[in-house]
């Protein structure tokens, strides 16, 4: 095209090789590209699903919730598996740079809601054998239960160890939000489960400390405060709860809850 | 010579705009003033006595925004409307203030969200940027969320004061609040940073609701409906 | 519910904002890479062969500028033009380079100094503010200043082309814009800070001037004039 | 307990990758200390003794090559070869200087651009990805961009020595490069800073050719025309 | 030779300067710990056996305020009377705790605000700068603001105590001080930052009053109504 | 080449240097290993469950600090002893980590303040600089600050975990830390930064045990005696 | 006014306390505020003053020049007396943060002018020398060599060691630039005396190290970066002019010299 | 009362340590203060006047190193030999600064690089650390390094007083430096930040060098032989 044109020698050997160069730094960074745009829509779904799922807090019926977060969540995977796609045949490491913040917040999302429903960690295990795709079939649901047909070649998407650790650090944010609303709407369980479930995650990113990479020291500090908040929402509750009988608290909160149901259900 | 003669044009331009930056700070300066005003005449609603007095203090409060909307109508005067990005920054402090002010009252007045339309015409000004000085839709939300916190200390000194059904309807009205900004999806810039601590407000006043719960405080009000 | 409702309408500003920012940001990438062509077109004269042909490469860039002319009229359709200043970072970087490569152009073509007219022409676009989406004076004169630079790398290489009258045309011409920047009160910003960078391009090419004057390779020149 | 145990499972892969790295690191070591000594031997060129030796010097470098290819061999054992870019910090440095070291080497020998496929014969890696270690295009790049530096040098130095003619040699080639540069849409990244220091290299190596022509120093050379 | 004579002239006010503020720093630091002394004193009343005692703790502190009154005559024998600008930020820091352990005592004597007039008397200064060592109304305000963070510990202490009604006495003189605070027109300087602190402390207040009142635990104590 | 010659000789210098300090990292490596294992261990006193499991944890921590003394031991076998300083900064870190796991562990059994010659029993090593590896005041006093944070946070958790007399125990023990500290004349210094957070643990603590006066909750445990 | 209708108690000791120190911060900050415009009315006029002597570069007449110079900064002198004026009976540290920009610039101005007429560096005497002023005549020129009247009361300002330092410092800025305009003016001597000068400066500073304020130490590296590019130009004027006879250098400036006089005449 | 009783001795401690840093800071403020007189004394050899007089400014510096010698014998005093690298961070600088003016003296008397030897007779120190007080290698380094700066200074202003040969000896000197450095495996430390650097002063003279060839002005010095 025109630039060429410009150029002195047309015909040089270092301007051939350049030409090739040209082309394979384009095509790189057009990948490089289409990963970055595939993450942002990977991490706009997963942020969704868990402002979605921050919603169990107040409504009445969990399990809607929880199957709405599903559905949409397995939207984010089928994005997961374009990026597996374009992956194929790459080194992983090479583009990482490129996905890896949308990664990690969906391990943020979906360690959210199977934190929801088990009230246990998801494993990093869990979480990859869910990130199973078939060839040329990516743009349909892929449904988790499904036998890969002989005829379809298995494309895999592997979260790196470090991902999980930063996507995890992120989870007890999202967990402090959502112990804090507990609070507020008067579920007198989830702040005891959250506290003591931020509390075994604490100790395990104590028990790592400085070994991992640096981006996970990082985000220790921002652990630790959350943590902290939780400890402070469940000292509040323990407090304010000792003046009355357990019993009684149960009633004032039932009406409370089933107020909050009646505003809802309108939204 | 030509090239002198353009440069002293030149030269003409630049000092333009600094005057324009220090008219503006003026104006920015006795703004500031004025708000500040405003703040300690809706902030004696927290003392005891003041619960009684909402409506003379809001009516004054009334009267102190004649003056802003004085000033703001000679903010205008200091720039070309198509320049309000330019100079943004040097007003955008003083506004949100002014937007907080104008929905504090207006809760104080109605125990209603102040809509946009409602502030811009508390302030003399426009929701329309087209239409000129206008207010920008995040330093509107900014000071919707300033208010809140106002708020959570206004659940806390109703009590004090012996209202026990106030801090319901804080408490009804923030959640919506709440409810409403889950809908944004906000960006990692200041709006967000601020909207983060809506959360402990949402929680003061709950706790505040509990502690009047337990007791059997506020059965008395229940009967307010779907408020 | 009311509350809801307006802050679904307030997402969809947000929204907005965003689409435009990504919609501008995709104009001035094309617009960089049609400048960074102009540039090597127009650097070309560097060359010892290039001296010969500056009429047929001016002529080559006028025809590019076409295209920035198309890009720039597109990047004015994706917002409306008094939020010029609220995305103004976006695309100040490249509306700087293209003012060098006109002013640049325009030097090579006829040896004085681009006005801001001449600019704003080439590039399709405003001088004043009011009438639409302008060139500003600051970024005029940064464009102004690049090209400085450029012209003393021009003198060196003119008398590496044999071309020894050149070099003291340029320094005329580079002397008489650092008097004019003289006349300018600049502040401590990004254009002082380019405008200090004068001074040593103004040196060089006085440097080139005088290797030239002890071997009396000025003489022939010297008819030429006030120019 | 559940979340312990994950987090030990986790500790384990972080070990595991520590170790590589403290291996990797090791041998990048012994490869710096290697490329240091290469560029002792090169560097020598620039001594006014030295333009002389440039052959028997080339061939010295050619041997010491034989120690880099050795220890490119023991780092490739250190990690399985599709984990390439994981590591790729570490050696990434190195592997530019050494792509450096091979370009200034072959210029020297052969006045001309070494290709990839030369470096990473030199080096006794691989050019394409799929078949092992291999050289990436960006750190071939930045090699040559290191080398074009060295040769702004090298123009200085080779009219102290008394060879007038390097100089345009350089310059010409140094500006093939730029051409050959200027076909790439580089980024914003390290390479596109690299390559913007491109352009005081071949500002510098103009001057010198500058200097040569002024005094008529560069007649002798070749038949140029009227230059 | 004159730049050197020059210099060497400079030099010796340097040297001088120095020494007097070596001189201070020495006064200085023996004030800061008579200071802290005090202060380990006078915060023994947050211990709930120390509100018994507050009697005889204000007057070991008062005797203490000897020897900073001590000091602080040594601290005037270092400098000529004018220049106390000159040294100001030294003492500044000193001054300011000082002016705070004197208004916490006189608040624990008489439950009221120290007059600056009594703080320059404890501390056997002056109030007006042209009679020699003073007090600046600004540090004298900084002194009041850090007590009223200290009296925000002190009313959650009280109630720890079993003091019912302190906390409400304490709320009354803080709501006061607050609207002092609030007729000064405070700029962007370090005293306006201390002062955005003290609605944090009001707010303290307010729950622990908020806290004793929803208790019926304010009843006994005075008959302001239906509070 | 005698310039030659002495940069070798110079080189060993550096190596023999650069492997004391290898050999140290590791060893430190392993150190922070034990430390955080001691850590993960003393922690999980802030369960629900972990506060009747103290005594069985103090006796597990006791028996890993034989691992720490084992490799403390190694670390003072690789560098000669004057050279503690040289190198402090390498194990300063997590000696302040083991000091602090010490505090706690001892405050844990007895609820008394570690003393400078217990840490350095626990630890192996010396109190004296003179006979050895040693512990610097200041790193013991730091790791009494990072306890003085815990212990805030325990005292949190008591309350949750159901135990309302901890707290009581913790504000009186941690008033008396202060009162100890206020005695010392810090520099500004890491220490002096990290002591001014000691005044947000006391204030924590303060609310806490206000928290449970309010509500009557610290009557029934009055009776617990000496524990 | 408005303000104080809102309290609660308008007669407590404590407000009237309260409006004594508003009066007194008032007033404390409107002198400040009065200060900083004086000081940046200072510091404007001597900018352009230093802007003007940049001139002698160019023209032939620079007695001329350092005449009109020597106006202005008469001009800034009737300025820093009206400081003088807000200080009489004031602590000069307490208000010095507001002045000391303008201060210093002045200082740059007029020992930029001291050196372009006297090749040697001003002192910190021969500058307060000049600031005295008369009581009530401030708004008047007040000429050196007038005789104070008796009737007059003499206000003086004196320049701090620490301001003069720091305007000798950035005076050096403004050398490097006259030098590097000389260079290409082909004026031969000037370069040589401002390098002997600087450097002269330059041991200056180093002698006085970091004894001084912190600010000094702050310009250190400036200054020497202005030491160096004189030198640097002092060396490509002897370097280049080595290749000709000194006579010949003469001519070929005097005739470039009278080509700029012709271009500066027009302007 | 135990915990006081055990601060009080710790205060103790610290007050030590402090007295100690006290007095070391005073010996170094004066050392410094040498320091810089002799600086004063060697800088004024880039004086054109200067070159004449090198070996008179040498004498006097010689003598001024009788008082650094003095000096540094006090600093001994001031601790005890293990704890130089407690210290270390007070006089590093100095030190450092010290040995680039004997490393400046010895390079000005003989042309020559000084040996660590060397400098640490003229300072009055040792060599090994065993024997007491000594200059650690890196500080050497530095030193050495910072004179290169100087030598590229002095290679510049040479010129302009008109001496052509000492350019050239200046850079076969540097060249040599340069070799010695990249014997050594430098890590990312202060040293190798300040190594980094030489490669400028290195370019730096090479382009004097360049421009005194360019114009035969190295030609007539040429029989100068050895010096
Ligand atoms: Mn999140
Ligand atoms: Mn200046």
């Amino acid at each position: 095209n025109q630039k060429v044109n410009l150029t002195v020698n047309l015909s040089s050997p270092v301007i051939d090789a350049f030409k090739v160069f040209q082309l394979e730094l384009d095509t790189k960074h057009d990948k490089y590209e289409r990963l970055v745009k595939l993450s942002r829509d990977v991490t706009i779904d997963s942020k969704r699903s868990i402002f979605l799922l921050h919603r169990v807090t107040s409504v009445s019926d969990v399990e809607e919730v929880l199957a709405e977060a599903d559905v949409k969540l397995g939207g984010v995977r089928q994005k997961i598996g374009l990026i597996a796609e374009e992956l194929r045949g790459e080194d992983l490491y090479q583009f990482h740079r490129a996905f890896t913040p949308g990664i990690q917040e969906y391990v943020e999302a979906v360690s959210f809601h199977h934190f929801i429903k088990h009230r246990t960690l998801i494993s990093l295990e869990d979480i990859n054998a869910k990130l199973l795709f078939m060839k040329d079939s990516y743009s349909k649901e892929s449904t988790e239960g499904q036998q890969p047909v002989a005829a379809h070649q298995v494309l895999t998407f592997q979260v790196t160890p470090t991902d999980y650790l930063l996507g995890v650090a992120d989870l007890t944010g999202e967990l402090m939000r959502m112990c804090i609303s507990s609070v507020g709407n008067g579920d007198m369980d989830t702040p005891f489960q959250v506290s003591m479930f931020l509390r075994q995650i604490h100790d395990g990113f104590s028990y790592i400390g400085n070994t991992g990479p640096y981006e996970v020291s990082k985000k220790l500090h921002t652990l630790r405060q959350s943590l902290s908040k939780v400890e402070d929402a469940c000292y509040t509750l323990k407090v304010r709860g000792s003046e009355i009988p357990k019993h009684m608290l149960a009633d004032v909160f039932s009406s409370r809850a089933s107020m909050i149901d009646q505003d809802e259900g309108v939204a | 010579m030509s090239v002198t003669e353009m440069f002293s044009y030149i030269q003409g331009f630049l000092s333009a705009d600094q005057e324009i930056r220090e008219d503006i700070r003026k104006v920015v300066q006795v703004l500031e003033q004025t708000a500040r005003e405003i703040l300690t005449l809706l902030q004696s609603v927290h003392q005891p006595s003041g619960f009684k007095e909402i409506p003379s203090k809001c009516t004054k409060a009334r009267e102190l925004f004649c003056t802003v909307r004085t000033h703001l109508g000679e903010l205008k005067t200091k720039f070309s409307v198509e320049q309000y990005y330019r100079f943004h920054e040097h007003w955008r402090f003083v506004l949100q203030r002014l937007a907080f002010l104008a929905a504090f009252l207006v809760y104080l007045e109605t125990e209603s969200l102040v809509t946009r339309e409602e502030v811009v015409q508390i302030l003399g000004i426009e929701v329309v940027r087209e239409n000129g000085f206008h207010l920008d839709v995040e330093d509107y939300l900014a000071g919707v969320l300033i208010m809140a916190n106002e708020l959570s200390r206004l659940a806390v000194n109703s009590v004090t004061a012996g209202d026990y059904s106030r801090p319901l309807r804080i408490s009804n009205f923030i959640n919506e609040l709440d409810s409403g900004f889950r809908l944004l999806n906000l960006k990692n810039d200041p709006l967000r940073k601020r909207y983060d601590g809506l959360k402990y407000d949402v929680k003061k006043i709950e706790e505040v609701v509990y502690d009047l719960s337990i007791r059997g405080l506020t059965k008395e009000q229940d009967t307010r409906g779907e408020m």
